[in-house]
């Protein structure tokens, strides 16, 4: 199925017994543990809910964190 | 008196940004030197490159509040969503609501401002929306529920100073009560000083330190102006006079006086 | 780098006058919360009453460099015979030359300050001359032996700031090696910090602490901001800009942005 | 003999044994000791000197201490 | 070149209200002075005592087109329809829009301001609104289908001139096609012509007629001034320089001159 | 009322330099817009290629009384010798007195300014010294004999205005009776309009049309402000007020305004 | 039946055969001939239509006049 | 004899029966008749006076006219 992160379309192979979870996606992108947040299809996602998130084909998340800013 | 928002003291009446250091050391150098009240900040992409972390490193050693800021939106939608991003990844309510209505002078959007603070409001976050001088926008933001008001010196980074001090004066003069920031637009300690000498409750700069000759060094002038700044203001300055009156006074003169 | 007058090394750039206080005890609190690098004095006839002695006995205390004004003086010998009491008294040869050239502005009379300062400086006197911001009196105390030079900002104890701040930068300008400092006018911390700014080496002033609501606190704002203008000048200030430029920067922006 | 201090005329007893000194008459004004500065007819006199200058009729002295300045 | 509004043509481009003149033979006699090329009026009650008509007769006689306004409405309703019972009354499509959002200052609100627009613009009116400098307000008066823009220079009949003149070229400079006219806050003749300088259509103004000494010695001051003003910025005027140079040339020069 | 000195009444209150037009053509189409009350006119060496009397006769045409100058005098001795030839060249008693004391700014020297005030007033010549705005020196001046004064606003030719508004201010209120003419450093109409309204005699200016882009157009515009501007002084200005006041009553409002 | 007149409520006797138009009310006030605006309950009437308006109890009559203006 | 005209040095025969005057000398230099002011070693000679100024070596003669000026 394919998931577009931060704007950049990836395939991921669909597994029916254990669909893919976003804590999983994240942990497979190399950001858990990174100071994040994240959004599902526009969604801002409590840090906690990450497992909770099951993907589909065509969800879009955002992974960002901070930046200098004015 | 310290100043706080919510319930939270603030160690100084100066706010700084974080963008256009020349240098992460330089940033840091800074932020130790004016030992601001609250330092904004931004959102980014985020990989496993970790760009954002090595910022993050930086800010958070210093324990100072954070102000995210939603720099860079034209829209509602997108200050919003910014916004909660934001208070999910800082854990904080307070949140610099910026929405560009003009891309030459990055002059704030007086109408999607109102719009979206209602909004953010509602959703229990501590606006701080960064505003023209407009005193009838400012009275629609605070129907909006906001008890901070952030109104610009100046277009941001021009470093002008203030483009409209008698407008800002009758800010002040009508929201006695209201939390009072000037943001943007200021280039020198005397226009921070100027601000603070006005009554307002605390001044928000970035370009002026980061890009000055010593970051670090202007970092700290700016704090120290603004503390002098305020307690230039509780202890009542002298009001300007058309004429000259002698300091010195002309009592008991020597006698070569009366040679005249 | 403190400022150094003739082999003594002043404390600060800010440079305090004595008169017009409204209590002994309130002069006493202002000069403790300056610690101004010179305090100016006066003169007065004396007899066994003793009055000049309760003012000398406050003063005397800081062990702060004095410097003696020749206030009042509207004569050539006024000045002088003023100037040979003062160092006989004090024990200085610095010596604030003032002399009157208008009742209602107090402003300097630049013809007599030149022919005064010529004699002071053939005395051996080290001479400030509280003079106009007017370039070619400048040029003509400096011919006159003056290495240092005091233009006003605006006439005595108006508070107005800097009538002609064009001036006052061109002076700057032209005498890079003299000390220059502006006396007289200044009414709020930001004309200060906008005076050190410009890069003159310090600023006296007098009925803007005096004439205050809390004397104190504003001689204490007033020698943080000039310590702080000091500071932003040597780090550099940015040049102001017509336009705007953001400060916090564009880029990988999350996809809400695009959203347009 | 007349001698004027700081605009006061006032009269003194010549004595031609012991002429007044500029000393003696400070004394007499109670103001030896305080932090002062004088001018005898116009010329000022180095605090060391006082005892060396003899006074007479029609002289004029002038005494001042420190006062606030701006 | 003279001024148009759709296809009328404006004899001058001052315009001229007719409110508080000390006495109607005082009015008369400045609109003579004036020659204005708008006159703006209001509407009142009117009963068999025809107050109303007294004051018709003056102004009708002087043939000039009649800029209704909308003065003292604070709603969006009550601009509408007083912009209607103008119409009616006066046969013109023009209409000076006012809808005042704060009462001290009398500053316009730029929210209902422009829902108005769109509204009589809608029924075919032209609207003049009278703005805040603010540049998103005018980008959205113009999107409301406004070819006129009336920004303020300060708050109506302080006579403070222009309180931000940086915000009034920021927003000549970005609609130089739509006819920009500066409107209250004027009280002198220069403020007129810095105005016209900086490339603006037209001045309105009233109280520094209407309350000046002489009223009509005044009127014809600011009609000269604006003429002159937009003269001068036709012809091109001077950058300022920070230094000098001389208008004389210094060419063979007398021997005298060499004796240096 | 025309301004006279002496006895000749002078067509105008703008007085004209003649120098640094693009053409001789040019400087005749604006002194024809211009129709100036003075002409100033300088001196240069002549020998048979007669290049001087080409300008003379664009000049004398005009009919114009001619104000020689000293421009380019560093000394007083100069000065004197230029006023003597151009007395006997002209035929007129007038001399703008000039004597640079720097030669960046070109600002005239207090000092010499005296020295030869004296001496021509002495030897019968109508002086107008082009002075700084120095109170103390126009005391001196006009004890010199002087009864016009011509501080400057800037320096020559830089085109900023006025540099120091209170300085002239103060001019015009210590000396009612004397003619004082603000002379070089005006840029814009709306600066010669600022001087006039203050209630300065005259204006003197030459950069700010020759180096317009059309000088004719740009003369004939400062001769109206500086018309317009004195009948603005005479007429009475309003006072600037810190708050509005509504210019259109707010009696008999119809009910629509009710519906609040 | 009842008008209200520029704010003032104003008795007319209802005449059924000949019902009040705007017109002859306005000639009643005396204000034909003026330069005036009318709205009858809010709405503007145009100057020729006065006598097609027909009036009933508890209408509202605005009539106004020029004013001085800024 | 050598005359300096406007700083340039000339030179003229000396003619002991019929001295050279200054208006011959302007006439010379062809500037008679102009628009001009004349300089003697330094004094302002009056338009009519000129014939009546005879020149000797080492005289300084100025001749200007009006220029352009502000």
């Amino acid at each position: 199925m394919k998931i577009t992160i931060n704007g950049q379309p990836k395939d991921f192979p669909a597994n029916f017994e254990a669909p893919l979870n976003l804590y999983d996606l994240l942990a497979q992108e190399e950001v858990i543990g990174m100071m994040i947040a994240v959004a599902h299809n526009g969604n801002v996602i409590p840090k906690g809910n990450y497992a909770q998130i099951f993907l589909k084909d065509g969800d879009a998340i955002e992974i960002v964190a901070p930046m200098q800013g004015g | 008196m310290s100043l706080s928002i919510n319930t939270t003291i603030l160690q100084s009446r100066l706010f700084l940004g974080t963008a256009g250091y020349p240098s992460p050391d330089t940033l840091a150098q800074a932020i130790s030197a004016a030992k601001p009240g609250l330092v904004t900040v931004s959102l980014r992409r985020e990989n496993k490159a970790g760009k954002g972390q090595d910022f993050w490193n930086i800010i958070k050693g210093f324990n100072i509040p954070i102000l995210p800021n939603t720099a860079g939106c034209h829209s509602i939608n997108e200050a919003i969503t910014t916004a909660e991003m934001a208070r999910e990844i800082f854990e904080t309510d307070l949140i610099k609501l910026e929405i560009i209505g003009d891309d030459y002078t990055l002059q704030p959007d007086p109408f999607k401002l109102v719009e979206a603070a209602e909004i953010l409001n509602a959703k229990g976050f501590t606006v701080l929306p960064y505003m023209t001088d407009d005193l009838v926008l400012a009275e629609k933001l605070v129907d909006a529920g906001c008890d901070i008001l952030m109104p610009w010196g100046a277009p941001i980074g021009s470093g002008r100073g203030l483009n409209n001090p008698y407008a800002l004066k009758l800010l002040r003069d009508r929201f006695p009560d209201k939390i009072l920031v000037v943001d943007a637009g200021l280039g020198a300690p005397s226009h921070a000083s100027a601000v603070m000498e006005m009554g307002f409750d605390a001044v928000l700069l970035n370009t002026a330190v980061a890009k000055a000759g010593d970051p670090p060094i202007m970092a700290g002038a700016f704090a120290k102006v603004v503390e002098a700044g305020r307690a230039a203001y509780l202890a009542g300055l002298i009001a300007p006079q058309e004429t000259a009156s002698a300091s010195t006074p002309l009592i008991d003169k020597p006698i070569w006086h009366q040679k005249l």
